[in-house]
């Protein structure tokens, strides 16, 4: 029987690509007086309803999809969670 | 009279604004940095587009907090005339000078191209020389410009004739094939309660000129001239 | 020390290569020196392979302001101004990671042209993709044209034009050449040179990272399957902080504190410091630990050889150093100061002050190898200039062949790709993209820029002289179509592995094609570049010398495009049709082949075609113009329709006049040859009635045949050939066809997304 | 004594707001082949470096940060994780 599982995928940039975003991020912070904000990276986060046999299925289903999609694998990584 | 075009690091249309309110209608126009609050005896204000701080994180997002916003804010609570085109639309709705958001284009992608859009009311100081229903023809340029707002808020927006500008074909229908974006309602500006600040996603600015493929939008500019000309509450941008 | 063969192989640096490092420093080098040289010495920044070719091509000329060898060329354009411009590759970034490879390329272009002084106002980009039914390069063409956009839009330089073109040899080796425009003032151009010894130079922008490292020396080598495991760190654009950059510098360069100026582009500091510094004959001297840098643990060779976006170099007047620091803290740049010029002619690195690296600054540029290649014409190259004539068979019917061309890519409409593009910002568009050739207001002077970048790599395949001269002729009668005067000219030479003599000949042909035209046309080259090794497993791509060419109109409010202006008006043809298909769109798309001698050049034709054009324009003889290129007439004829809401033609050809084409009955020139011959120069010419035989007399007196041929009106394009019906189109399924096919392929659900 | 705090914020699209990203998405999953897939909506994902004197006032700091200028929250909700 399928069931429906809730997926989560954390996309975010290889340590060693640079992230133009995080750093003016972590920049405005600072002009606003968060001095505390040492550093930001910004990553992209999906959530997904997927039908599958079992967690299982769904987690590899989902690793497919984030491989081939949702992540850019020349310069991300991902991790998904399956619930 | 003069304008105050506002600067924030990555406007990229200020000289736009500065070249149509100059060399165009032959006003007088002042760059104001974003870290200045002085906006130097300005009539009325224009927050041109652009990628203000890269537009990372979100459209609007950082600008929002520049020090010249509260002048901005000043200027318009005492009822000058602001306006905001494309980015300068963003920056306003993160201040909260203007309801609702924007989204991604629905299909995704940038989009250049000259649009059709209805002005709904000539009631506001830069739609003053507008025909209701007057269709112009004018550029957009944006990726995020899919106007969103709680249904609430919309309701409250067209009860109240906050709708300026709506996208529609040349005829002045507001098909979903001439909305451009995923606007609701067609929305491509609107206006506060007061009705003094007003944005919208297209560019007046870049369409002014007939050499440069049209020069409907010239009417916003030349609005705000005779709105402030006739004497409708003039302040003294400081 | 003396380095191992894998090293130097690792280095891309041959074993008389090295023999010569340690010649030039009497010395054996370290690690780091061998990165140094490893970089310069690479083909992308020495043009070892090509230089011997390059320096043939005619360079100076009474507008030339700054010929090759800075950081972009320049051409005066009265009024004190001058126009600044270049074009650069990003190919194989671009394939490895097609957003932020295109984004980047953009980026790096626009950074040669406001180091010279100038307010960039318009960006180009001449495209080469694989078949676009490929899902991969779907991908591909979705992410160069979405990080070509993601760049330029967000900088605020409209995207005005450009070309692109598909085949089969681009499909793993996708081209990416962006051209940038910029106007500075004459008096106010300035240099890369580290003048004046004790000057203190400094660095501002971007932090370091370990990005791009060995990106130099990867754009130089061959793809094959182990490059994917080398692959290095991804640049990533930040057109943030080059708006910045852009802002300060030229508010900084508005003061004479600035002594000179360089971009870190590919090789990075290692090559502004050594380029700066060899320009000037003088020295650096300069310590990494002062260099900002976003990673911990950098050693000198990373930091010297990394390739991180948007950082400049710059030297300062000694004393002025305040006013300088003044202007970038305004928009939140740092200038950080790394080293001071010296006297000694040696670029010095140190270390926290420990000295690691000594090399003469002309040892890494001027003493760079220069190789005399050998060239071979191929051995299949005559059997490619014969037409097969079995495969011709069957012919469809003029109206198939001419909507499957209309349907194209190559020729379809690219408003899929430009309308990514802002073409409008800086108010300056007088024509954008999709229109026929960009043309760009210079507000300061109330005159324009037309500007076109072509190049038919069938066309050079078949014959690379040939074909390269018509590339320049190409882009200058656009120029000329839009009513400018071709005044400079720039150039990107895309080819493959420069080892192999086929290509080299190749190569060596080309560039004799285009200092030929050049010479021919009096247009002085004032740049480029050469990207070569654009192969991947053995197989090159179709040889692309891209030509870029700027034109000037004295008068911004006399310019033409392709689109007719109205009904009623007379359709004039100028020139002969002599039906050469040799190369042409015809024989790839409706048959399948890259065969046949591919179209003459008339450099005498072209020439006048040059000098007409402008003056027409000027005195508003002509309402639009649009030259015959691929596809040929009937094609030209059609596009003359679209965008104009549906004025549709009527005219009467003359039969083609050439030799009956190999394969077709022999006893006549055929329908085919008439309707998609691709002669040049044919321009398609649109006038008010009354000025229609004024116009074809000032043709004639110019040496160019030409005659009525019918007008403007109805719904139809109606293409008569001496009286008989040949071809009849809607001009809306025209326009259908040809303005929906790309967005169609690229839109069906497989494209992908996110 | 202040710590070094690894703080992540999850920022997605109110539920009633449309997701233009993630409904394209979708449509191309399913053209893909992957028809499990029933839902997808895309968020953002920032990870953090704060110091502070102890997990909760960082935890208060990347809240305040997030409402302020990370979220719209006309538009998007948040969530706070601190490690
Ligand atoms: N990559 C591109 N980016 C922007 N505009 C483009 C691009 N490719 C083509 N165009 C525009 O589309 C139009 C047609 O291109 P093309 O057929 O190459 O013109 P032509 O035949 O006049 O050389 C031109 O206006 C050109 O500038
Ligand atoms: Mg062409």
């Amino acid at each position: 029987m399928p069931q429906t599982y809730k997926a989560r995928v954390f996309v975010t940039l290889k340590p060693s690509v640079f992230d133009p975003q995080g750093h003016v991020i972590v920049e405005s912070l600072h002009s606003m007086g968060y001095a505390g904000v040492a550093d930001v990276r910004q990553g992209k986060y999906f959530e997904l309803d997927v039908e599958a046999e079992s967690a299982d299925a769904a987690r590899a289903m989902v690793s497919d999809v984030s491989n081939r999609l949702l992540a850019n694998p020349v310069i991300e990584s991902y991790r998904v969670d399956v619930a | 009279m003069k304008f105050a075009i506002v600067v924030f690091p990555g406007s990229n249309c200020d000289h736009d604004a500065y070249h149509a309110t100059t060399a165009v209608i032959g006003q007088q126009a002042e760059m104001i940095w974003h870290k200045e609050t002085d906006l130097r005896g300005a009539d009325a204000i224009i927050l041109p587009g652009g990628f203000a701080h890269g537009d990372y994180l979100r459209t609007g997002a950082i600008a929002r907090f520049s020090p010249v916003m509260q002048s901005v804010q000043a200027f318009a609570d005492a009822g000058g005339p602001v306006v905001g085109f494309c980015n300068g639309f963003q920056i306003l709705l993160e201040a909260g000078m203007l309801e609702g958001a924007m989204l991604r284009n629905r299909s995704l992608q940038y989009r250049c191209e000259h649009v059709h859009v209805r002005v709904e009311r000539n009631d506001t100081p830069w739609t003053g020389l507008c025909q209701p229903g007057q269709v112009m023809r004018i550029p957009i340029a944006h990726g995020e410009g899919n106007y969103y707002a709680a249904p609430e808020v919309i309701d409250r927006l067209e009860k109240n004739g906050q709708v300026i500008f709506r996208y529609a074909t040349a005829d002045g229908e507001t098909t979903d094939a001439a909305n451009p974006n995923g606007s609701l309602h067609n929305i491509a500006g609107i206006c506060n309660e007061r009705r003094n600040v007003v944005a919208l996603m297209p560019h007046p600015e870049r369409a002014c000129e007939a050499a440069l493929g049209s020069a409907d939008g010239k009417v916003v500019l030349d609005s705000v001239v005779a709105s402030l000309r006739a004497g409708v509450p003039v302040v003294a941008g400081r | 020390m003396a380095f191992d063969a894998a090293t130097l192989d690792r280095h891309g640096l041959k074993p008389d290569e090295y023999d010569r490092i340690r010649v030039l420093l009497g010395r054996e080098p370290n690690l780091t020196e061998l990165g140094m040289f490893s970089v310069m010495w690479s083909e992308h920044c020495s043009y070892k392979s090509s230089r011997v070719h390059l320096k043939t091509l005619p360079t100076t000329g009474p507008r030339v302001v700054q010929g090759p060898g800075e950081n972009a060329g320049a051409v005066d354009i009265g009024d004190g101004l001058a126009a600044v411009f270049k074009i650069e590759s990003h190919n194989h970034p671009s394939f490895i990671e097609p957003y932020q490879g295109a984004a980047t390329g953009v980026g790096g272009i626009i950074r040669d042209i406001f180091t010279m002084g100038a307010r960039p106002i318009a960006l180009l980009n001449a495209l080469r993709f694989g078949p676009i039914d490929n899902p991969q390069t779907k991908r591909i063409v979705a992410g160069i044209v979405s990080g070509i956009g993601g760049y330029g839009n967000a900088i605020g330089i409209p995207t005005i034009g450009g070309e692109v073109f598909f085949d089969e040899s681009y499909a793993l080796n996708p081209l990416v050449n962006a051209l940038c425009l910029g106007i500075a003032r004459i008096d106010d151009i300035i240099k890369g040179r580290a003048e004046g010894v004790g000057n203190p130079v400094y660095y501002v922008g971007a932090k370091t990272g370990r990005d791009g490292i060995h990106g130099a020396t990867m754009a130089s080598a061959e793809f094959d399957e182990a490059s994917a495991e080398k692959r290095p760190a991804v640049q990533v654009g930040d057109p943030f902080m080059e708006k910045l950059l852009l802002e300060a510098c030229l508010e900084v360069m508005k003061s004479d504190a600035l002594v000179g100026i360089q971009d870190m582009g590919a090789a990075g500091l290692t090559c502004s410091t050594c380029e700066m510094a060899a320009r000037a004959g003088t020295g650096i001297d300069f310590d990494v630990t002062l260099v900002p840098r976003r990673e911990t643990g950098m050693t000198p060779y990373e930091t010297l050889l990394s390739e991180s976006q948007e950082r400049m170099l710059l030297v300062v007047k000694l004393g002025r150093e305040a006013e300088v620091e003044r202007v970038f803290e305004r928009y939140d740049l740092h200038a950080v100061k790394i080293g001071t010029v010296t006297g000694d002619g040696l670029v010095r690195v140190r270390d926290a002050g420990v000295v690691v690296a000594e090399i003469p600054g002309p040892a890494l540029t001027d003493e760079a190898p220069l190789y005399h290649r050998p060239m071979k014409r191929p051995a299949d190259l005559d059997t490619l200039r014969t037409v097969d004539a079995a495969a011709l068979k069957p012919r469809p019917s003029l109206r198939d062949a001419a909507l499957a061309l209309l349907g194209s890519p190559t020729i379809a409409s690219k408003r899929w790709i430009y309308r990514q593009y802002d073409s409008m910002v800086r108010t300056n568009t007088l024509v954008p993209a999709g229109y026929g050739t960009p043309v760009v207001r210079v507000k300061e002077s109330g005159k324009a820029l037309a500007i076109s970048t072509d190049a038919n790599g069938r066309f050079v395949l078949l014959d690379p002289k040939q074909g390269a001269m018509m590339a320049v002729a190409e882009a200058a009668r656009n120029v000329a179509c839009a009513g400018a005067i071709p005044i400079g000219v720039t150039n990107n030479l895309n080819f493959g592995n420069p080892e192999r003599p086929e290509i080299m000949w190749q190569l060596g042909q080309a560039v004799e094609g285009i200092g030929e035209a050049c010479r021919a046309f009096d247009i002085p080259v004032t740049g480029g570049n050469v990207s070569l090794y654009n192969e991947t497993d053995g197989r090159a791509i179709l040889p692309t010398p891209v030509i870029g060419v700027v034109g000037l109109l004295d008068d911004a409010s006399a310019v033409v495009d392709r689109r007719f202006r109205g009904e009623g008006r007379t359709v004039i043809l100028m020139g002969e049709q002599r039906g050469e298909l040799g190369g042409g769109e015809y024989l790839k798309t409706v048959h399948g082949q890259v065969r046949g001698v591919p179209p003459r050049v008339d450099l005498t034709r072209e020439l006048a075609v040059q000098q007409l054009f402008p003056a027409l324009v000027a005195e508003r003889l002509i309402e639009s113009a649009h030259d015959v290129s691929d596809g040929g007439l009937a094609v030209a004829l059609a596009e003359c329709c679209f965008d104009t809401n549906g004025i549709g033609l009527s005219v009467d050809l003359a039969a083609a006049i050439g030799d009956p084409w190999a394969g077709a009955p022999a006893d006549a020139v055929t329908d085919e040859q008439t309707l998609f011959g691709e002669s040049a120069p044919l321009i398609v010419v649109s006038t008010a009635a009354a000025q229609a035989d004024v116009v074809v007399a000032r043709a004639v007196a110019a040496g160019i045949p030409a005659r009525v041929i019918g007008r403007t009106g109805g719904s139809q394009i109606r293409i008569t050939i001496d009286g008989r019906d040949a071809l009849a189109l809607t001009v809306a399924e025209a326009e259908t066809t040809w303005g929906t096919a790309i967005e169609a392929r690229m839109t069906s659900r497989r494209a992908g997304a996110a």
